[in-house]
């Protein structure tokens, strides 16, 4: 197999290559990449969206239909991870380990027993090590920090570098913080199962709902200046906005699959012990 | 309304499957009306598409009202609105056919796999509409991902399988988006039609030749031609039944429909048939894969496993049959597209009813089978018949195109490989029949008090009416034939092509 | 020697690319174990959009971010010029494939972990053993 | 664009692959790969992709390495090649 591997991945790479022979030169500015559809795209996106970044433009408006798919995309891995881990268990299997928050006793208790319910006792993994004060604090502390900054990407992404995607995705690592600095159980409190999965097929709807009104409004998919009579301005600030709106949609989709999918592999499933 | 069925095509679907994960949280028994109808919409666009390109040809569909090389445009012509039409048809009828399987197969999971199957039925729909050659990439992965986890619901050796179709897949998509790579860096232009009026300036660049065979080496790989055919027998065999009978009749069709879709839009005739000298090699190494294929179809003891290499060998009916850089062959290719997404569907809406009611569909599982399933054994005669070639069936036509255009083509192994095959199909399903009429069930041959009285045990009426609707299918297509040849896929192929 | 030097860094480029993609794809054939694999495929997705992302740039071109953006909205507030920015077509289109990257990560190791919970290893060979011997 | 810069970059790049694919460790081969990403995002932002890198920062570098981290913890750290 090693040889096999060996010669597929040296003939690709000598393909590839000798194709490269014919390539403009790196960097060149009169390469036909340069000077066939992108001035249109750097000079045209501010009169016809009225969006300084450009990037945020071509992706969201003027091949948005891409995007709408890669949410799309995404949103099939998170129930792809669902449906190939998930195990639906009524009770909880296999012993489990309390810690008696007063002496800090640890308790086994085995498959089938119950504890009695108090207040003293609080779940914790098998693979339990003492609270890191330091960890624990930074973590908590961090957290609405990374949230704020999430939801400035989002929202700023007409004018800098980010949007939906990169906004999503800090929103999500900032519940994977709280799931790792604490535990599973904790971060699942915060944002249940349900409510995420919902989410996570709100988000897509957002995006291809939007696109769906523009249909019903009378013009094209996705064309966002058909929103100009809903939201009662012109249709290039229409686009504008119609962008802004479907990267929320994008937002919420990434961060609660982000979240979905981690969720179920570091629990195989059983939505019990993390990481 | 009509303006915007290419859209209501795939929004409708997406949106559905949105709303069926959505739902599947709140009441199950929502999921299954939601799939039907938003599939049943599927259809009746694409159809309706049909009815509308064939009275005004081409149809172009500005998605986000920008201009096709701006923005990503869909466009349609006589042939993908027939693959169209197929996809979207054969997708709603295995939808119909598979509730009952689905649900005893995947009792707990019903939920999100409807809405698996809809973004698959979406991902088809979309690659076969679009006109934009990276839209494609990102259709495909959808395609590609939701197809890996509804496969990897089956049982045995299921998930190995899928992660190994995962890594080929992957290879196999990367090497498309390289191509297409390559094609941007001297082109400028991902629009298929505006890549097409620009590359024949460029037909000398050593970029476009390795443009070409990446696209095409990774198209192969997708649809399991022969020498990269290892992921498809495993994966297929062992998935869940409504898994394998979606996406054992459409993925491997559909990628062929992009491979002739790279052939005539994107790179044009010209450059694939002429310029490069390449269609040789190609028509040999379909002759081998129709060989391999039909000799480790032989091999098989098992039912599932035995189609999933006929699929193997189909395939390289049509990898040679679009090769042959004739009318004669690709008219073939692409009623063969047709033909054995019908041809295909019927075997495995078989299979399903089989392992609806027996626990397997290996050899000594199904021995005396027609008198508890009569009806469904004769759906499979009629299949067979197609797979074979008869002359009612539409399995015979789309072979007498290809062998017609080998022989203008003076390819004559590639006709000795269509020859071999169908011997062979004749041989496999010989054996399926007999063992399924004569050989009595196992235990009943201790007592061997003449022929044992096995009460009929029928799958249920939902799953066998949309096999017979199948089969009445191969057979009306195969008495239409000549309306489909000369009033849709005689406009499909350029007047380039004689 | 400008000229030299100017040569190799365009094709070195390229090379480098190309060899990335060649360790991913050894990787994804060659290895043995599952995640070893999803890490080539990694590799080689990345070094795609490596490659594509290289497409996009522009000597003397800054990062496609238009400046006065703010304010007036609409043509004559400031005229762009096509030479002054990178190309943001590549940009974009790499924004999707990283996502797909990442979707296609999730589904293989969610795949991986049912793997190992059914054979209790991630050693394709051993995987294979343990099936021959059922 | 400093291509002194890039081409360094670009070294430790395929190092950074080479190596993620050949430790004999699992969590090492994680690691390795976010720290291929996170080089690989520094490229890209000397190339001018922004919007990309940033992307890569959070995806590639950020969430992937997590999941990578959370399968090896849940199947093994063993491996033979």
């Amino acid at each position: 197999m090693k040889i096999i591997g060996l010669i597929i991945a040296l003939s690709t790479g000598v393909l590839l290559i000798c194709a490269t022979g014919d390539f403009p030169r790196w960097a060149d500015p009169a390469s036909p990449a340069s000077t066939h559809l992108s001035p249109h795209f750097i000079e045209k996106t501010m009169e016809e969206t009225s969006v300084p970044n450009i990037v945020t433009a071509v992706l969201a408006d003027y091949r948005g239909y891409d995007t709408m798919y890669e949410t799309a995309v995404i949103f099939t891995a998170g129930l792809a991870c669902f449906i190939l881990l998930r195990i639906f268990v009524k009770e909880e299997p296999g012993d489990r380990l309390y810690r008696h928050l007063l002496t800090g006793v640890t308790v086994r208790v085995k498959e089938g027993t119950k504890l009695p319910p108090s207040e003293d006792f609080e779940r914790i993994d098998a693979t339990w090590t003492p609270p890191d004060l330091i960890i624990k604090t930074i973590c908590r502390f961090l957290i609405p920090f990374i949230q704020l900054f999430a939801l400035y990407v989002i929202a700023h992404g007409h004018h800098s570098p980010g949007g939906g995607f990169q906004g999503g995705v800090i929103l999500g690592a900032s519940i994977i913080l709280l799931a790792i600095s604490q535990d599973l159980r904790t971060s699942v409190r915060r944002m249940r199962e349900k409510l995420d999965a919902v989410l996570c097929a709100v988000g897509v709807i957002i995006y291809a709902g939007t696109g769906a009104l523009c249909l019903l409004l009378g013009l094209n998919f996705l064309d966002y200046s058909a929103l100009a009579s809903v939201l009662h301005c012109d249709p290039v600030t229409a686009r504008s906005h119609g962008i802004l709106i479907v990267e929320i949609g994008v937002g919420i989709a990434v961060m609660c699959t982000m979240i979905w999918i981690y969720n179920n592999v570091s629990s195989i499933g059983k939505y019990d012990e993390g990481l | 309304m009509s303006q915007q069925y290419p859209a209501l095509l795939v929004i409708v679907p997406l949106l559905s499957a949105l709303v069926i994960s959505a739902a599947g949280w709140i009441n199950k028994r929502l999921c299954f009306p939601i799939a039907v109808a938003a599939l049943g919409v599927a259809a009746y666009s694409s159809i309706g598409l049909l009815l509308r390109v064939l009275d005004e040809g081409a149809i172009v569909y500005r998605l986000g009202g920008w201009d096709p090389p701006m923005g990503i445009a869909y466009y349609v012509d006589h042939l993908n609105g027939l693959v169209l039409a197929v996809v979207s048809v054969v997708a709603f009828l295995n939808l119909i056919a598979s509730k009952k399987s689905i649900e005893l197969e995947l009792p707990d999971k019903t939920a999100p796999f409807y809405a698996l199957y809809v973004l698959q039925v979406t991902g088809l729909l979309g690659i076969v509409a679009t006109g934009d050659a990276f839209n494609l990439y990102v259709l495909l992965e959808i395609t590609a991902l939701s197809g890996y986890a509804m496969l990897a619901m089956g049982k045995d050796r299921a998930q190995l399988s899928t992660l190994n179709y995962l890594y080929m897949g992957t290879i196999g998509a990367c090497f498309y988006l390289l191509g297409v790579g390559y094609l941007y860096i001297v082109t400028g232009s991902l629009n298929m039609v505006d890549i097409a009026n620009i590359l024949p300036s460029l037909y000398e660049s050593k970029a476009v030749l390795g443009a070409f065979i990446i696209c095409l080496v990774g198209v192969w790989v997708k649809m399991a031609f022969f020498p990269l055919h290892a992921w498809l027998p495993n994966a297929y065999t062992h998935g869940p039944s409504a898994a394998s009978s979606l996406i054992a009749p459409l993925v491997t069709k559909v990628m062929i429909y992009v491979m002739i879709r790279l052939i005539l839009t994107v790179f044009t005739p010209e450059f694939a048939f002429n310029i490069l000298a390449i269609s040789k090699p190609i028509v040999w190494l379909a002759c081998i894969a129709i060989f391999m294929g039909a000799i480790l179809a032989l091999a098989e003891r098992n039912l599932k496993k035995m189609l999933t290499y006929i699929i193997v060998a189909e395939v390289g009916y049509m990898v040679g049959g679009a090769w042959l850089g004739n009318r004669a062959g690709m008219t073939g290719a692409i009623l063969h597209i047709v033909n054995d997404a019908l041809m295909t569907l019927c075997a495995f809406l078989v299979v399903s009813n089989i392992a609806y009611k027996l626990k397997g569909y290996a050899f000594d599982d199904i021995k005396g089978l027609v008198r508890k399933m009569p009806f469904t054994m004769g759906a499979l005669v009629i299949g067979a018949l197609s797979i074979i070639g008869v002359p009612p069936t539409c399995g015979f036509f789309s072979k007498w195109y290809l062998i017609s255009g080998a022989i203008q083509a003076s390819q004559y192994a590639f006709m000795v490989a269509l020859l071999f095959s169908s011997l062979v199909n004749v041989v496999l399903f010989f054996r399926v029949i007999e063992i399924c009429y004569y050989e009595p069930f196992s235990d009943d041959g201790a007592h061997g008090h003449g022929p044992p009285s096995e009460p009929m045990a029928e799958a249920p009426l939902t799953m066998l009416v949309p096999l017979f609707i199948v089969a009445a299918g191969l057979v009306l297509v195969g008495i239409y034939t000549g309306d489909i040849v000369n009033k849709i896929i005689e406009f499909a192929i350029p007047q380039g092509i004689v | 020697m400008g000229d030299l030097i100017q040569i190799v860094v365009a094709k070195y480029n390229y090379w480098i690319y190309i060899t990335l993609m060649m360790i991913g794809l050894y990787a994804m054939i060659a290895k043995n174990n599952l995640v070893k694999k999803i890490v080539g495929m990694n590799i080689f997705q990345t070094a795609i959009i490596l490659f594509y992302v290289s497409t996009g740039a522009k000597r003397g071109a800054t990062i496609p971010i238009l400046e006065h953006g703010h304010g007036e909205h609409g043509a004559g507030a400031h005229v762009v010029h096509a030479v002054d920015y990178i190309n943001p077509l590549p940009h974009v289109l790499m924004l999707t494939a990283i996502v797909v990257a990442v979707a296609t990560l999730g589904v293989a190791l969610a795949l991986a972990i049912r793997v190992y919970n059914r054979y209790d290893t991630l050693e394709e060979d051993e995987i294979l053993a343990k099936i021959r011997e059922k | 664009m400093i291509w002194q810069l890039d081409l360094a970059i670009l070294t430790l790049v395929v190092i950074a692959g080479i190596a993620a694919i050949t430790v004999k460790d699992l969590l090492g081969a994680a690691i390795l790969f976010g720290a291929y990403s996170f080089m690989m995002c520094l490229l890209w932002s000397i190339m001018g992709a922004v919007d990309v890198s940033f992307t890569e920062a959070s995806v590639g570098a950020g969430v992937s390495t997590v999941f990578f981290v959370a399968a090896v913890f849940r199947t093994t750290r063993r491996t033979r090649d």
